[in-house]
């Protein structure tokens, strides 16, 4: 029997398949399909201190292999989320990482010393994906400074593990993880969507209101595979693998490229109980290799 | 409960031009589906297309465990369940999402349907007969050559009137212009309530003409789906409140008087 | 009847198909498969001073909507290219551009001056997703000073059109559309390959020997319209527009975004006449819609 | 003229575990294919799989216009091929790359094949046989459960040696093994060629063994392909000159001698 537990930031993990924030809700939409107690946690949707209505309709298309979405960070606020959501996970064997988001550094802290004073809430996942107000509107995670203003913010506004949720429409996404690093995150987890668009021929319309949007999806597993790989290499924290998961061959990929857990998104769309597959390939996967821990496996390339 | 199933094709037909009826073997899901509900579909087994799609339930066999969809082929999701037959089978996810209300306090129903929109009409007449009720199916297609399904309409207690867009048959117009004819006919006070399913622009059109009808109208709506399930918020509709529903799991059945379609 | 004739940097095309470097050899190898002149142009592998025998293999590998390619720049240098390549295309009815790169960017100026030279080539285009081996082997392509290098470089050495593609891998790719066209370039070509990876879990070893390389294909597509919108936002230059079109709706999509002609790649290896289909299809849509000239779809979004 | 055609399917049959012998209306293909030359084959017409699939042509029947493929399923590609039926088309490029030459001076061909290499031996003998040629074939496989049409394989001009790696039937071994016990039969000068279809260890192995044989040997190369013709120069090898040539279009077939393994 492989033991299929890991630590993330001093946080033990049942098993390395989590769900990633935007595509599991608050967690519990997707109860009357699975056991989520089997999963080794769930990142909720990102929470902001206001409730956002997010972005106009029309909000997804479907693309080759994968889809754009531009939900934009339509959430509940932390208020409602506190009173309302969480309680609901209270009875779950799992682990609870609340994503969060503002639109200042300080809006990110004060938004995560209110999660994190919650006993449920195990860690915090930073949506550094946001649109910097300050900095021209330009995504904090696409600056190493801005990144690491904000990494610091919620550093200091909590003591139970910081991930950071690494965009990859960047240039050099290790400079990224370093300046997040050196700002006192506990873990990396990639990536965020990548920027994309589609429009349709016969109205002449951008397929999403905001023409811009987010890929995500199998398209983009191969970009994703290769930033964990490249971030494996310049940094010393625990990542987290995000992008396309559709199969638990996929999960494996990722850990073999240096990620110690993964985050399943898309998948959910397609099949809800499908990080639950996941888990278990990955189980199986494991034994017939002979894998005591599936720590073994994590970065494990053959030369 | 909601799950995700693999059922059994029992055999597939085409329905009429473009259109095809499958009924599949699903026992759960038609014992416990409702009208106005949907089933979210797969429809390839690898990632193209890669989302399930979105079908009513056009009607169930609850003895025999028999659920029935009624699709038009546009794309390559419904091409590729056009090629399912016997033996094959499918997953689906359902029922999902909001029915009609069948049981308040009515007894005759006031159907607008919009070319696709008929296909959960049949099992919404089957419902408002099981509580006794009377219904009129007002259905407005561009041409007759679009009719399908109509013996699953007519019956004891349902009358139908047609509105073609090109005159091929019954009223020559749109179905809100038909609505409009009759409207004198189905007045408030007379235990009328209102069932509307189509396109979003007759769903616009009819609202108004809904509203000085008097009586409740529930409206289901249409939109591009990811999850299905309410996860995604992808699929939001404005309420006249300026909050957002989703169509997936607020939905698709709305009261037709709070949907905003100015947004 | 739709005029299908477009220009770019004074450049007629009969129509706005191309063919995508390294996707279509030197232009022959498809000329079995069907009248290469039905095309608006040819765009060349990259060609280079030096003969270069490429990366090891393996080379490609296939990922969900996409694939991957490591080739390096195999070509068999501008000598060879010369006279044994180009010769070939002397009969043909289809504009000619040649795909040069260099470690330098003299070596891309002495390139492009033999190439232009010649009479049958009728444009270059530049290739800055090479490593630049005097900063840091990072492309030239992902930054804007080495990019304004290359391209004025290149400017210098000819009077014909000079095309700069650009790679996706920036965090701001109009800030490097900005530089080129300051540098000289009269158009711009988009995207080059997205960087990825992939790794086969039985063998735990990366599918490709360099392990991280090109992704191509339908996947890419979003990526690639995103790219063309904001690009042509910021600049005047005509662009080309590439990146996963296998139908002819899809260079339909890259029109409508902004691109005044597009070039097909992965297509060639699933339909090597696909190129011409793509034509035949601009032309009928074209016609339904009631356009008496395709440059009239050139960022024709509505409102 | 290398040509992309949709070729009607006649028929499919299992060949072996796991393996399907499938028969296409490919009249032109059959009358210009030689043994050694590959087809590239569209499995899917959407995105999944993304690339064509190459087959080596397992056998013609010019008379009739029948080409025939063998194959092993192993992933999606094959899957979907082998759910093709009587009726269905399939869109085949080819022939394409380098066949074995024949024609040269020898009257004794030996053939070296390891599992599915066995594929385009069927249509080599043939050719063989209408030059008059002799042949004698060795083939290994895992375990005689693997075999799959020896018929093909027997024939008046034709032996059969057999290897199996579990010694289920004839020689307990590797085929390479096989070859090295009987290669004394097989001297030079008595009007030998030799030729090799199989995986790439194969191949190694057999190199410095086929050297001291003394005669020529040609072998059949696999990689993996996207174009298929040459163009994209992802499917390399490395010759003992140093060079890179494409297995698709300079290849498969190269003479064995020339190739560098240790790359
Ligand atoms: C709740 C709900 C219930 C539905 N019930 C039925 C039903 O009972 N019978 C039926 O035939 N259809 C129904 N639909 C529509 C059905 O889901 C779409 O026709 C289907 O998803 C198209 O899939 P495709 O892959 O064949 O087409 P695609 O390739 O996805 O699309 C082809 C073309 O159709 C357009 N299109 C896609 N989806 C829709 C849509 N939802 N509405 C309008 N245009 C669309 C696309 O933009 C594209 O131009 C329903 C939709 C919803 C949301
Ligand atoms: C010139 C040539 C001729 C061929 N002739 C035949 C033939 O006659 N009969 C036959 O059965 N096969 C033949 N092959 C191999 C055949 O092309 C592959 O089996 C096929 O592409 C697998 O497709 P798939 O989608 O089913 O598997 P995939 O899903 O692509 O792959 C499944 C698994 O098989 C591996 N694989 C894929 N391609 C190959 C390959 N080329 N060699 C070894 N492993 C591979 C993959 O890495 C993966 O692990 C030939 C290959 C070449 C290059
Ligand atoms: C509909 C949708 C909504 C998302 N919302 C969020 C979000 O609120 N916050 C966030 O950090 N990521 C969000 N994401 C990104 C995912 O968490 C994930 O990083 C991305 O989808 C890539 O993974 P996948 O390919 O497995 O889906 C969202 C993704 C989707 C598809
Ligand atoms: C096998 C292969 C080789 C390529 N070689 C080159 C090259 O030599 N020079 C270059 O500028 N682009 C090269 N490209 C990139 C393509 O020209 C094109 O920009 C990219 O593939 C995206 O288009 P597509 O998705 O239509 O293939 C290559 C692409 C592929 C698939
Ligand atoms: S489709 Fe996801 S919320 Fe409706
Ligand atoms: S597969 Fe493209 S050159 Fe061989």
């Amino acid at each position: 029997m492989t033991d299929l537990s890991v630590r993330i930031a001093g946080l033990a993990l049942k098993n390395p398949v989590l769900t990633a924030s935007g595509t599991f809700g608050y967690g519990t939409e997707y109860a009357g399909y699975f056991d989520i107690s089997l999963l080794g946690g769930i990142a909720t949707k990102t929470v902001t201190l206001e409730p956002r209505e997010g972005n106009p309709m029309p909000r997804l298309a479907e693309t080759p292999g994968g889809m754009l979405n531009s939900i934009g960070l339509a959430n509940v606020g932390i208020e409602r989320f506190l009173s309302e959501k969480l309680p609901a996970l209270e009875g779950l064997d799992t682990r609870v990482i609340v994503n969060v988001a503002g639109n200042t550094a300080e809006e990110y802290a004060e938004v995560t010393s209110r999660a994190a004073a919650h006993p449920r809430v195990d860690a915090i996942e930073v949506n550094v994906s946001c649109p910097n107000v300050r900095h021209g509107g330009l995504a904090f995670g696409t600056n190493p400074a801005a990144t690491a203003e904000v990494t610091a913010a919620v550093r200091a506004a909590t003591s139970k593990p910081v991930i950071v949720k690494l965009t990859p429409n960047v240039t050099d996404i290790t400079e990224i993880a370093r300046a997040a690093e050196a700002a006192g995150a506990d873990a990396l987890s990639l990536i965020n969507t990548v920027l994309g668009m589609a429009i349709d021929i016969e109205t002449r319309r951008p397929l999403i209101a905001r023409r811009t949007a987010g890929l995500s999806g199998p398209a983009i597993k191969p970009i994703a595979i290769a930033k964990v790989y490249q971030v494996r290499q310049a940094v010393k924290l625990p990542l987290i693998g995000i992008g396309g998961i559709m199969r638990w061959q996929d999960a494996v990929e990722f850990l073999l490229a240096g990620a110690t857990a993964v985050q399943t998104g898309t998948l959910h769309f397609v099949e809800p109980d499908g990080p639950v597959r996941v888990v278990e390939g990955i189980r199986r996967y494991s034994e017939e290799k002979g894998v005591a821990s599936v720590t073994e496996l994590v970065g494990a390339l053959s030369e | 409960m909601i799950s995700s199933v693999s059922c059994p094709v029992i055999d597939q037909a085409p329905a009429g031009p473009g259109i095809f009826t499958i009924r599949l073997k699903a026992p759960v899901l038609a014992a416990e589906a409702k009208p106005g509900q949907f089933v979210h579909v797969r429809t390839a087994d690898g990632i193209d297309p890669l989302w399930r799609r979105p079908f009513s339930i056009h009607r169930v066999d609850r003895r025999r465990g028999i659920l029935l969809l009624s699709y038009r082929r546009i794309g390559r999701g419904t091409s590729l369940l056009a090629g399912r037959t016997a033996g094959d089978t499918i997953d689906l996810l359902g029922p999902l999402g909001k029915p009609f209300d069948t049981a308040g306090r009515f007894d005759k129903a006031i159907i607008v349907a919009g070319g696709l929109g008929i296909a959960p009409v049949p099992f919404l007449l089957d419902a408002l007969r099981k509580e006794g009720k009377r219904a009129v199916v007002l259905w407005g297609v561009r041409s007759k050559a679009e009719f399908f399904c109509l013996e699953a309409l007519r019956g004891r207690k349902t009358a139908i009137h047609i509105a073609t867009e090109d005159g091929s048959e019954g009223f020559h117009g749109r179905v809100t212009d038909l609505f409009g004819r009759l409207a004198a006919e189905f007045t408030a006070g007379s235990g009328f309530s209102g069932f509307a399913c189509g396109p979003m622009p007759m769903l616009k059109t009819l609202q108004p003409l809904a509203a000085a009808s008097g009586f409740p109208w529930q409206a289901s709506l249409e939109e591009r789906m990811a999850c299905g399930v309410g996860v995604c918020q992808g699929c939001v509709v404005r309420m006249k409140n300026r909050q957002y529903r989703t169509v997936c799991a607020d939905g698709p059945v709305f009261d037709l008087a709070e949907l905003d379609f100015n947004d």
